[in-house]
């Protein structure tokens, strides 16, 4: 099949940052999630959260001015904007899995139908680092990754089952990638926006489990502000 | 009744320390809040067969995360480069990216060091529970995945859970930035992360400070850490 | 996605909630981090069948206790003298004299309330735990007790524990001493108590606070309850 | 049989003072030992904490300068000296149950010869305020009771088994009454110290299990500094 051009990480990371409701406590993981920060309007008071122990942050710093105790949990030093607040490990994930967050936004190596996640180790390393990965897909309210649709080597990532250690059980809300968002449903995945120039079938060959097409496919949202 | 020592070297603070023991490195990974001096006093101490307890484990070597400038990092991968670890026990051990390889993976691979990933937000409550007197908690983190293994799990409330129990060390090395003669700690920004936790956690632990300034002048609003966990102080310049 | 409401009315800020709800009422005991407005507006709005959780329940009114000037003491006897408490869960009901009999002991003994008195340190846990996503834990207070009646037991590491449950509540009432626009909140000295944990665990947080501040000149070091766990704050003067 | 005067609840609280050692972390309960903390030389270096919160107090407020927001957990108002720390209740009870408090000094109700401890409900009332008082038993390294030796109409307060409801099982490590120092061993309760004018069989006369006889009976230090 010949396929259209897939979107770049920074059309996944704005597409991604569209599902952020104003008002909203959210957290971005490392990598393309991180992106998405870029592409909120101050008005929307979307407030980032970040594992390390820090909540109410917006922008990353100006390099001329890196504070190694301002820095997110992707290694990334904050800008200190109003309103920020701190607090240790321990009640950071109190948050977390408490269920005080409403989004959090994560990369993923592998998604099964049902939502299942598989995204801290590549089964052939045999060793992998889960960070506060499975804690956010547990706690968070809402659970949405971003990733691309298929590996480099064009292996399937959208799968019947995972076959990669597990990240949690049934735990994905949403999948954004280069050519879909999809929304995890009872009966499987639902595909809502295709990128532009691609349709269901494209699509649907590029994954491993069968796609729910919804009766309304839109195109996928690129323009950014 | 302890009576808090205030050292002016690191190498003095850490010499007593023995091979064999546990010894948690508080910190998040990077510069803010890891206790850099301390952890190199450690290498250099030579003492050997330790099991390690922190949240990374030598990310910033390869990949000089958390580092203003990249090229000074310092992480827990001088340990095992030096062949001084027999196990560790942390949430995010090795970058995504393999290559470089990091100390860690390599002394993995070589069999010379075990390692035990626990989810982050499990491993800071049972270092919390650790020093609370919390022998074990329930915890919905890991459910159907790997984590789960070997774990009791319990149906409270129609969901299930996984028993998790607490972590203790003989020591914890940890960093704050400010401290009085009284051993009560000030941290700075992100840089708390799991280092007040730790404190209340080991049998002795061992701060490094930026500086000690009397007690009259330290704001009792802002402690992180109260004095009753802190053993060792170190700092170049005391009061 | 909450939004957070600011009130400058004790009144309009509680006038929603409904009959047979559970409160948790923050403070310790005494005037200090007590939301004595947030409850004067509770006892008004003549909401009744209420669970009451909080670590008193009526000693100020009948000893003075914590009070600056004992004589304009407040206390929850206000809600049981109103005949609004179903249940209380608490940890000190009651002072050690029996003279003058308090409102709650006299409710208790009608029968039109059902009092649970559980170890202090329990119920802070049993509240945090309530907001951190730990539905249980073990402890060994309680041990050989009353306390430990009708609850599981498991013996960790060769010792016996308790098994407590986490608990949630409907709405916290709280106090603190400065809030700024995104609702993180300063509390002062030991008016921090139960105030931070109860912020956690309740679905509605309403908070008390002395003034509201632009969150520019909040100190981020000091926030005791980040704004995400805030819903409503009152204070008479905002911004 | 004709009994020597009594000691006074100072004199108790003077006499526990002293068991307190130099640098040590203690917690102080409502009433008689609350006394304790007037008899410390501040060069003894020794730092109260109580369960609202807070550590490193040693004395209480001046009557004119009362802060609401200072306050031990008796509901005194306290006075700011340097090192101060506060915290939550969570956090204050981590402290306690976590095994990082020297000495708890508690007032009792009844103890057994065993240690059991009973001092927050008389049976006959139905409810009773259980407080800090569980935790600080199974979580201070050492536990003192202050307490009268009997009741006011003579009744044992110390006894083969409390038959008041339990704070906790064998907790207890000595007593302190206005008569005698106990300690509790294996054994039994090992009389140490007998007030002035008191012996072995009198204070026994009035207690309700037997009690050890120490080789070496001392006289009970009641002189003030």
């Amino acid at each position: 099949m010949n396929y259209p051009k897939k979107l770049t990480k920074e059309d996944i990371a704005y597409r991604a940052s569209i599902e952020l409701p104003k008002n909203s406590y959210v957290n971005l993981g490392i990598g393309m999630p991180s992106l998405c920060a870029k592409y909120i309007d101050k008005k929307r008071n979307i407030r980032f959260q970040a594992e390390n122990g820090v909540i109410g942050f917006s922008e990353l710093a100006d390099q001329r001015n890196l504070d190694p105790n301002l820095m997110d949990a992707g290694g990334q030093f904050l800008s200190r904007v109003p309103g920020l607040a701190f607090f240790d490990s321990a009640e950071s994930f109190d948050m977390i899995r408490g269920g005080h967050i409403d989004i959090s936004v994560l990369g993923g190596l592998q998604v099964s139908k049902k939502g299942d996640l598989a995204n801290w180790m590549i089964e052939s390393r045999g060793i992998g680092s889960i960070g506060g990965a499975m804690d956010l897909v547990g706690g968070a309210k809402q659970v949405i990754i971003t990733m691309e649709h298929v590996t480099k080597n064009n292996e399937f990532k959208i799968l019947e089952e995972c076959n990669y250690p597990l990240t949690g059980e049934k735990c994905v809300n949403k999948i954004i990638t280069d050519i879909a968002v999809m929304e995890v449903i009872k009966q499987g995945l639902l595909l809502r926006e295709v990128a532009p120039g691609w349709n269901y079938e494209m699509i649907q060959s590029l994954t491993g489990t069968k796609l729910i097409k919804n009766k309304d496919i839109k195109t996928y949202k690129v323009i950014r502000s | 009744m302890k009576e808090l020592k205030i050292f002016d070297s690191y190498k003095d603070a850490v010499k007593d320390l023995k091979n064999g023991i546990s010894i948690m490195i508080g910190g998040f990974g990077g510069e803010g809040g890891q206790p850099t001096n301390l952890m190199l006093a450690l290498r250099n101490s030579n003492i050997k067969e330790l099991t390690l307890i922190g949240n990374v484990a030598g990310i910033s070597m390869t990949t000089g995360y958390g580092w203003t400038n990249k090229k000074e990092a310092i992480d827990q991968s001088i340990f095992f480069k030096n062949k001084q670890v027999k196990k560790i026990i942390c949430s995010f051990p090795i970058p995504a990216k393999q290559k470089p390889i990091s100390e860690i993976e390599k002394a993995w691979k070589n069999k010379e060091t075990t390692v035990e990933v626990i989810p982050q937000g499990t491993l800071a409550e049972k270092i919390r529970a650790g020093g609370s007197g919390i022998p074990a908690f329930y915890t919905k983190t890991g459910l159907g995945t790997i984590v789960e293994k070997n774990k009791e799990k319990k149906t409270i409330n129609g969901k299930k859970y996984l028993l998790e129990h607490a972590l203790q060390a003989d020591v914890a090395l940890i960093k704050a930035e400010i401290a009085d003669e009284f051993g009560n700690l000030i941290y700075k920004g992100t840089s708390r992360a799991f280092n007040p936790i730790m404190a209340r956690a080991a049998k002795l632990t061992i701060v490094e400070v930026e500086k000690i300034i009397p007690s009259q002048e330290i704001d009792p609003e802002r402690i992180g850490t109260p004095g009753i966990y802190v053993n060792r102080l170190v700092c170049k310049k005391t009061i």
